[in-house]
């Protein structure tokens, strides 16, 4: 049974429930749990079959006679579509198991089919894209997964507020997939002139060399398209309004992997089929890069809805893959493939990074807005006495994705760093001068990142509870939702302290697209170490650091413990401040407000307070309401304008059809008139 | 009757279908549209008529049958009936500054003149001079369906132009294939029976056949 | 000879543990002495961390877990970093555990738990501790990873261990690179250890304090921890400064009488640079919390010149 | 003979009906009709698909890989418009918005409107090719006016005027093609027929074509519905009863649009230039931009799709007009597709307006909820329109717009431009139609549910899997157009 057999089997597993679903949908609970054991059972085949498939470097191809006679389903497993397979395999397998959970806490009226239905499709498009193999079913599988997590977004559809997010993603997800048609056909026309059909297959696009100019335009047109999806920025608005107002475990598919697929594509094109290009190509996606990280953790630290604010923290982290990924371009260019490949696997380590613990956070996310059906972190607070679980699950994705040591964000945005660090070695004075720049600009996200999650957790899980309806009816959720979040946790946990058993596993990838090898130096001693380039250069053992903790920690107690080590419980000193109520507690507004203060110029920021006049003491005010709107410039920078021209075009346009005949008769005599005269 | 004297007769015929089609550009009262349309289907069936005799492809004969007796007597008859009923025979319509149509008419005659030059070198026909004729016909009337806005002159003009089409048919080229001519024939009678019905229905819910009126269907503003 | 490194890396830790509150000691003692305040000696330190210890724990009623595994977590975290710079040797087996970002990153750690802690309670307080301290982190981290990049691309490498030996063995000549990125560490290193004119360590004026407001519903044993872990901090800085910019005397592998020297050079650098810091906390005043903007600006600032001088001067 | 059959078939039906008229079941003898006439259609497949191209009645008609399928979608949607006209119709009877008489007229011009466009599909000669036409918009321009509001006869009159002059201009153009070719083929019918002209095209006298086919072009085009002689269009489709919107946008601009691409073959074989295909491309975007832009301030919902037909001939008309094997493929997929959604959607548009009483978008509300078929149909179909995959629509798109990236880069930002426009525009409108809560005035209704799946069927059937008979067509008629 060869890799490409399993990845089959979990693709027809996936789409199993699509079809029996509706047939049992009358037993609810039994229809849950049927088609998400089935959609687990598929993730973790396509997690085998990629995972085999990057161990053993099989190829694997296969056509489907469908589609076009002439231009059938290609399909293909290599490397680089098993590492994504493994990604979103993984996650997709920790949602589904957690989702019998979720999904039973639907109300009654929800339908259960139109959600496992456009579930289970929406996986398997995304499972198809990475094994598409040629530009016509890669798209449709594209437009299969876009289409299909749109209805999932729209999937509360009486609410305005979701029909709108929906709304905006499919277009801005339409227009990008059209961009990356035109660059396929660009590809398509320079690899077989439309002599047939053959030209589209990705076979041929992979035997083509490109004329430096028409390569360009492939790579914009396709860059474009991936960046609207991936939701860099300035094309990232529709990312904090999809997000959060699709089910909880939905967002974690899409912010953990459906982004990763345009990661994928954008991998594929650039090293796998164009392979040859100025280094300028990287310095696009590394300045992309580096004003997504900053901009979208700080778009982030304003936020407080928990699941926005997680969503504008995809942006963030899909600016620092470009990052790698754009240092490895810069670095290919440059002829330099060692360390071409330390960027490369810093980008993809960090891709399945945050596809585990960004999933890991939705899915925490999800649990609160389960429980206390809240979104907004103002409502929150002292969650972690009602739900200890969910509390933990979410600290280690905090800490993860706020790449502190020892869990495993550190790792990639570590490698990422010493990759950074490397620009010395290109031949450019100028591009080894910024792009240290670039690694304080990378500080500067980590540490608003850290900021923002001290914010997120604090926030929603300490102190005391600000929400209005009582804290008693919140309930820790069951156990197949912590048991979802258990898996993602242990698995951010060991791609923390066990880097190099990853990287060696991965180095293939590497290998095959850029020709360089890490393995080699990253693991030179031993598994405890990792070593990217050599060990006098720089060296980090996850490992140690968590036992050295461990070992202190325990030690430290144990002393303190030794003789009977007594607590009293009092209430809150306060330096002596009494009547403390949960209304006084730092929110989530005020939390950010100093790093409002700073960065202030990058947002839109509306304050404003009104105040009723005193009525019973001249003091004191009857009431003062404080509001705060943040917003995101990029929206009145480029959205607003281009649709008022658009309406603006389509008013004068409109102005042709004007109701007189006479005019229409008037109109095909000019045209007559015309043709005749340059043409008769 | 030697060709030559017929190819005069025959320039001669469309020299006066183009005066009537200029009749019908600046022609204000429809009784009088009406006469000068039967006219200019009185000399497209004589003109035709005569290519078929000298030419002796006889079903021109047969297409100049069709041509009088539809355009000169039933069309003409049934507009009359039309107008009759719908007592809108003393209307008199105002017309866009005449002299500026006229000059426009001219510019399409010379232009028409120009476009067809080189094709008329290609045909040995007798006829063949008389195609920039034909072409100017069709151009006048649907300056002239430009120019007016009444329903009745419109369709008159669309029937202007329609005579255009019959005059390059058989001056062009010795006369459609016989099917076409039947077909076309055919397809004439039936528009004359809809804007018919169009008359009653225009003027029943608009109580008046000026299609200016008949301008709700626009975009926006 | 993995003995010997083990023992040398037994003895620094031991060195951190029970040097550092004599630092704090020290510096405190000259800051009375500048003052002309008078003082408890520098053994004060000692004395109050035994007296914590020896009392018991009073805890908020809804203290969470987080509250009370802070302390051991910070503490640890601290003495693990102590065992990775290089105080006295270059031959630490510990140290290829985390080159010089990991170790920046450790102390990301400790300010996280610390800032959790201090929202965990739910006083107004603790908030606005947290999130100044965060504020300011974010500000002063670029600034100090700016610095060590520089340090690290003159030393080709971002291992302590590695730069250490290289700065050491390379002779003493005067890198205009090397002078910004010392500037701009100094200026971080105050805001890190929290001292004047960025945090002022001794008060206890609710408004003006930051690291102080997070920690303020500790006691006991846990305060112990958490006012030790903060004096190792701040031995550790220093001696993270003196590794990286005047590493001159720090030992190399398998050599332990230099070692001995290097104890004393050590302490040596310690006592000045102790003075170097109370001159500049006497010299400044505490500077208003937006003002930190152009103090930690111009410290990152300082650290670009640092890189920029080295790429265009060297 | 099957040929024969095939059209008598309609006729006769039309004949019938005119006499039946308003019987209890003259709905039903209308589906009879449609589908023997689709069945004798799909024999008439089966024979070329075997046979490859013949002619019939002494050459007067012929079918070839190009005219056949579009023979066969003809007779197939207006079999399942005449399914849909059942229901729709007997409700519009029910409101009282047609009478007896009116019932007895729309039966019988539908046959008839279906004949014509058979023969013209199907006709060998030209001149015929341009009387089918003819007798298609006379047919249907009573129809178009059939309740007798002010609207709707206006429509009907712009579009019996427009029309009226377009198709005489396209006259004059067969004129002067008789006029070139006569001299070749000497005098008679057989300077008309295709199958003669298309071998000798390349003898035809270029500046005489050259002239033909702007007429032909603007006479024609007319009916296509490119910018700038759509005026019609709009109107037309979205005044009449909503059967005869899905065949007018399903079929009739097809049938235009081929009798404008064989117009094309022999203008291109005569000229040798890429004139024609220039001209067709310029029309195609400027119909594809101002139709797309038109889409966005519109409030009534089945003039907003009218336009989008004329975007997607405009498609069509631009991929025929770039050429080349891929581009032609999709175009002629294109056609086919096209009119399968256009109708679709059609049907569903026509059940939703009958629930709320209205064209008006902004008062038709929460459709899925409503009625699953019709709301969840439509938003598909709109999707399929859209082309969003995995719909057939999609295909042609891709095949179109890559071969334009190789043939005429510098045009594929503007298709862009228009496919970005137009989808956003439709959906900013179908979204909140079909989603929401379903509203007060939404009446239930007995929904024609066949038809619609079945087309969405195919549309998705096409997108997934194209069989291979029809592909082998396309190829051929590829060949042919070259």
């Amino acid at each position: 049974m060869t890799p490409f057999d399993i990845a089959m089997a979990s693709l027809f597993l996936m789409l199993s429930p699509v079809i029996l679903v509706p047939c049992c949908a009358r037993y609810r609970s039994f229809a849950i749990h049927l088609s998400f054991s089935l959609t687990a059972a598929a993730s973790l085949a396509a997690v085998i079959a990629g995972a085999l498939a990057v161990q053993y470097g099989t190829i694997t191809s296969a056509v489907v006679e469908m589609g076009l006679p002439d231009l059938p389903f290609h399909l293909r497993l290599d490397p680089l579509a098993g590492f994504f397979l493994c990604v979103i395999g993984l996650l997709s397998f920790f949602v589904s198991l957690y989702s019998i959970g979720y999904v039973k806490g639907f109300p009654a009226g929800r339908s259960v089919v139109r959600f496992v239905v456009f579930f289970a499709l929406f996986i398997t498009g995304m499972l198809l894209v990475v094994l598409a193999d040629d530009a016509f079913f890669f798209l449709i599988a594209w437009e299969l997964m876009a289409a299909s997590s749109y209805f999932l977004v729209m999937f509360e559809d009486e609410k305005a507020e979701n029909r709108r997010s929906a709304y905006l993603y499919l277009v801005i997800a339409h227009v990008g997939a059209i961009a990356i048609l035109l660059s396929f056909g660009v590809m398509a026309g320079l690899a077989n002139g439309f002599a047939s059909f053959q030209g589209y297959t990705f076979a041929a696009m992979r035997a083509t060399a490109y004329p430096v100019g028409w390569a360009t335009a492939a790579f914009l047109l396709s860059f474009f398209g991936f960046a609207a999806k991936a939701g860099v920025i300035p094309l990232h608005v529709w990312l904090p309004e999809a997000h959060p107002v699709a089910p909880s475990n939905v967002s974690a598919l899409m912010s953990g992997v459906m982004l990763k697929t345009s990661i994928y594509g954008i991998v594929r094109i650039t090293f796998d089929f164009l392979k040859v290009f100025p280094w300028w190509w990287g310095g696009i996606v590394l300045v992309l890069g580096l004003v997504s990280a900053v901009l979208g953790v700080l778009y982030a630290l304003m936020q407080h809805d928990l699941k926005r604010l997680l969503a504008y923290h995809s942006v963030e982290n899909i600016g620092i893959i470009l990052i790698g990924l754009g240092l490895a371009m810069i670095f290919t260019s440059f002829q330099l493939p060692a360390l071409a490949a330390l960027a490369l696997i810093a980008a993809l380590y960090h891709t399945l990074n945050h596809a585990m613990f960004k999933g890991l956070l939705f899915m925490g996310a999800g649990a609160v807005l389960h429980a206390t059906h809240e979104r907004n972190m103002e409502e929150m607070g002292g969650l972690i006495h009602r739900m200890p679980w969910t509390a933990v699950f979410f600290l280690v994705g905090c800490i993860s994705i706020a790449a502190l040591p020892p869990f495993n964000g550190f790792v990639s945005e570590w490698l990422t760093f010493q990759a950074l660090l490397l620009s010395p070695a290109l031949h450019r004075p100028i591009l080894s001068l910024l792009i240290p720049l670039g690694a304080a600009l990378l500080a500067l996200t980590g540490a608003l990142a850290a900021a923002c999650f001290v914010k997120a957790f604090g926030v929603t899980f300490l102190g005391h509870w600000r929400g209005h309806h009582p804290i008693q009816k919140v309930q820790e959720v069951d156990a197949t939702m912590r048991g979802g979040m258990l898996l993602a946790a242990a698995v951010c946990f060991f791609l923390g302290i066990l880097p190099t058993h990853v990287i060696t596993w991965m180095d293939i990838l590497a290998e095959r697209l850029v020709g360089g090898k890490l393995a080699a130096s990253a693991g030179a001693y031993g598994w405890l170490w990792l070593t990217p380039i050599a060990r006098e250069r720089a060296s980090y053992s996850g490992f140690n650091v968590f036992l050295g903790i461990a070992v202190v920690v325990v030690v430290a107690w144990l002393l303190l413990h030794a003789r009977k080590a007594d607590i009293r419980r009092v209430p809150i000193w306060d330096c002596g401040f009494e009547k403390l109520t949960p209304r006084m507690q730092y929110t989530a507004t005020s939390f950010a407000m100093p790093i409002r203060r700073i960065f202030g110029f990058l947002f839109r920021i509306r304050e404003e307070t009104d105040v009723v006049p005193p009525v019973r003491h001249p003091a004191y005010p009857e009431r003062l309401r404080y509001r705060l709107r943040v917003r995101d410039r990029f929206w009145y920078w480029l959205y607003q304008p281009v649709g008022e021209a658009a309406f603006f075009t389509a008013r004068k346009i409109g102005n042709l059809q004007q109701g007189r005949i006479q005019v229409y008769l008037i109109y095909s005599f000019v045209t007559i008139i015309v043709l005749l005269v340059f043409l008769g | 009757m030697p060709v030559s004297f017929a190819a005069q007769i025959n320039s001669v015929m469309a020299a006066l279908i183009l005066l009537t089609a200029f009749g019908l550009l600046i022609q204000r009262r429809i009784l009088g549209l009406l006469h000068l349309f039967a006219w200019q289907g009185l000399f497209l069936g004589i003109s035709t008529a005569i290519v078929g005799y000298v030419t002796g492809v006889h079903h021109l004969f047969v297409s100049s049958i069709l041509t009088l007796t539809l355009k000169v007597v039933l069309l003409p008859w049934i507009l009359y009936a039309l107008i009759r009923k719908l007592n809108i025979r003393k209307e008199i319509e105002t017309l866009v500054n005449i002299p500026a149509t006229m000059l426009i008419g001219i510019a399409l005659v010379i232009f028409s003149y120009h476009l067809t030059a080189p094709i008329t070198q290609l045909s040995s026909l007798v006829t063949r001079s008389t195609l920039a004729v034909a072409l100017a016909t069709v151009m006048l009337g649907l300056l002239m369906m430009v120019t007016r806005h009444h329903a009745v002159t419109q369709i008159i003009g669309f029937l202007a132009l329609e005579n255009g089409l019959f005059f390059a048919a058989t001056s062009a080229t010795y006369g459609m294939p016989m099917v076409v001519e039947l077909g076309v024939a055919l397809d004439l009678l039936i528009a004359a029976f809809i804007f018919g019905i169009f008359f009653f229905h225009i003027n029943t819910t608009f109580d008046s056949l000026d299609v200016e009126q008949m301008a709700k269907l626009k975009e926006g503003d | 000879m993995i003995a010997y490194s083990l023992l040398i890396e037994a003895v620094q830790v031991l060195i951190l543990l029970f040097a550092a509150p004599l630092f704090a000691g020290w510096v405190k003692t000259v800051k009375c002495r500048m003052q002309g305040r008078t003082y408890a000696g520098v053994f004060q330190p000692y004395r109050d961390i035994a007296r914590l210890f020896s009392k018991e724990v009073i805890l908020a009623e809804n203290a969470s877990w987080i509250f009370r595994i802070t302390p051991y977590i910070v503490f640890g975290v601290t003495v693990i970093i102590g065992g990775i710079i290089p105080l006295i040797s270059t031959d630490l087996p510990f140290a290829a555990t985390a080159d010089v970002i990991a170790l920046v990153m450790l102390f990301a750690i400790i300010r996280f738990f610390t800032a959790l802690a201090g929202m965990d309670i739910g006083t107004a307080f603790g908030g606005m501790g947290s999130s100044r301290e965060m504020t300011i982190a974010s500000l002063a981290e670029p600034a100090m990873l700016m610095a060590i990049f520089t340090v690290s691309l003159a030393g080709k490498s971002t291992s302590l261990t590695h730069m250490v030996q290289v700065m050491a063995q390379g002779e003493l000549l005067l890198r205009p690179s090397l002078a910004f990125a010392l500037l701009a560490f100094i200026m971080v290193h105050l805001t890190e250890t929290g001292r004047v004119p960025v945090d002022n360590p001794s008060t206890h004026l609710e408004l003006t304090m930051i690291h102080e407001a997070m920690i303020l519903e500790y006691s006991g044993r846990h305060l112990a921890l958490m006012e030790w872990a903060s004096m190792m901090k701040l031995f550790i800085f220093s001696a993270l400064g003196i590794a990286l910019f005047c590493p001159w005397g720090i030992a190399p592998a398998e050599d332990f009488p230099g070692m001995l020297v290097a104890i004393v050079l050590l302490a040596a650098k310690l006592a000045v640079l102790g003075v170097i810091l109370v001159l500049i906390e006497t010299g400044l005043a505490k500077m208003r919390l937006f003002r930190l903007t152009e103090y930690l600006g111009s410290a990152f600032l300082l650290a670009t010149l640092g890189m920029l001088s080295f790429f265009i001067l060297e | 003979m099957t040929l024969l059959v095939l059209l008598g078939i309609s006729l006769s039906f039309a004949v019938v009906l005119a006499f039946l008229g308003d019987w209890k079941y003259a709905p039903e003898v209308n589906i009879t009709g449609s589908a023997a006439a689709c069945a004798t259609s799909i024999l008439l497949a089966l024979q070329v698909y075997l046979h490859g191209p013949f002619t019939a009645g002494s050459n007067f008609f012929f079918v070839d890989a190009f005219n056949v399928y579009l023979t066969v979608l003809t007779a197939f949607v207006s079999m399942t418009t005449a399914i849909f006209s059942r229901r729709y119709m007997r409700v519009e009877r029910e409101h009282g918005r047609v009478g007896h008489w009116r019932m007895r007229f729309y039966h019988a011009m539908y046959q008839l409107f279906i004949f014509a466009m058979l023969l013209a599909l199907l006709t060998n000669n030209f001149g015929v090719l341009w009387i089918s036409m003819e007798l298609a918009t006379l047919s249907t321009v009573l129809l178009v006016s059939l309740y007798r509001t002010p609207n709707a006869i206006e429509a009907a009159w712009k579009y019996f005027i427009l029309c009226g002059v377009g198709i005489a201009q396209a006259l004059f153009g067969t004129v002067l093609l008789y006029f070139a070719a006569e001299r070749l083929l000497g005098v008679g019918g057989e300077a008309l027929l295709w199958t003669n002209l298309s071998h000798i095209s390349g003898q035809l006298e270029p500046t005489v074509l050259r002239l033909a086919f702007v007429f032909l072009m603007v006479g024609y085009g007319t009916k296509v519905g490119l910018v700038p002689l759509h005026n019609w269009l709009p109107d037309a489709h979205s005044e009449g009863p909503t059967p005869i919107s899905a065949v007018l946008s399903g079929l009739l601009l097809n049938v235009a649009l081929y009798a404008l691409v064989r117009c094309k073959v022999l203008v291109d074989g005569s000229t040798g230039s890429h004139l024609a295909g220039r001209m067709l491309i310029g029309f195609g975007l400027l119909s594809i931009i101002v139709a797309s832009f038109s889409l966005l301030r519109q409030k009534d919902i089945k003039r907003m799709f009218s336009y989008s037909s004329i975007e997607n001939m405009g498609i069509a008309t631009f991929a025929f007009g770039i050429g080349g094997p891929v581009a032609t493929f999709g175009a002629l997929l294109h056609m086919l597709v096209h009119s399968l959604t256009k109708s679709a959607i059609f049907f569903t548009v026509g059940h939703a307006s009958q629930m709320h009483g209205t064209q008006e978008m902004e008062r038709i509300r929460g459709l899925i909820k409503g009625s699953p078929v019709v709301g969840w149909a439509f938003i598909l179909g709109t999707m399929a329109l859209v082309g969003m995959p995995p719909f057939g629509l999609f295909a042609s798109e891709f095949l179109i717009l890559t071969a334009t990236i190789k043939e005429a880069p510098f045009l594929a930002p503007i298709i862009l431009l228009g496919l970005a426009v137009s989808f956003a525009a439709i959906f900013r409108r179908v979204q909140p139609m079909v989603t929401g809560v379903v509203p007060p005035w939404q009446k239930p209704l007995k929904a024609a549910h066949l038809p619609v799946i079945l087309h969405m069927a195919l549309v998705l059937l096409l997108g997934l899997y194209l069989p291979r008979f029809l592909s082998d067509w396309f190829h051929t008629t590829v060949e042919l157009l070259k």
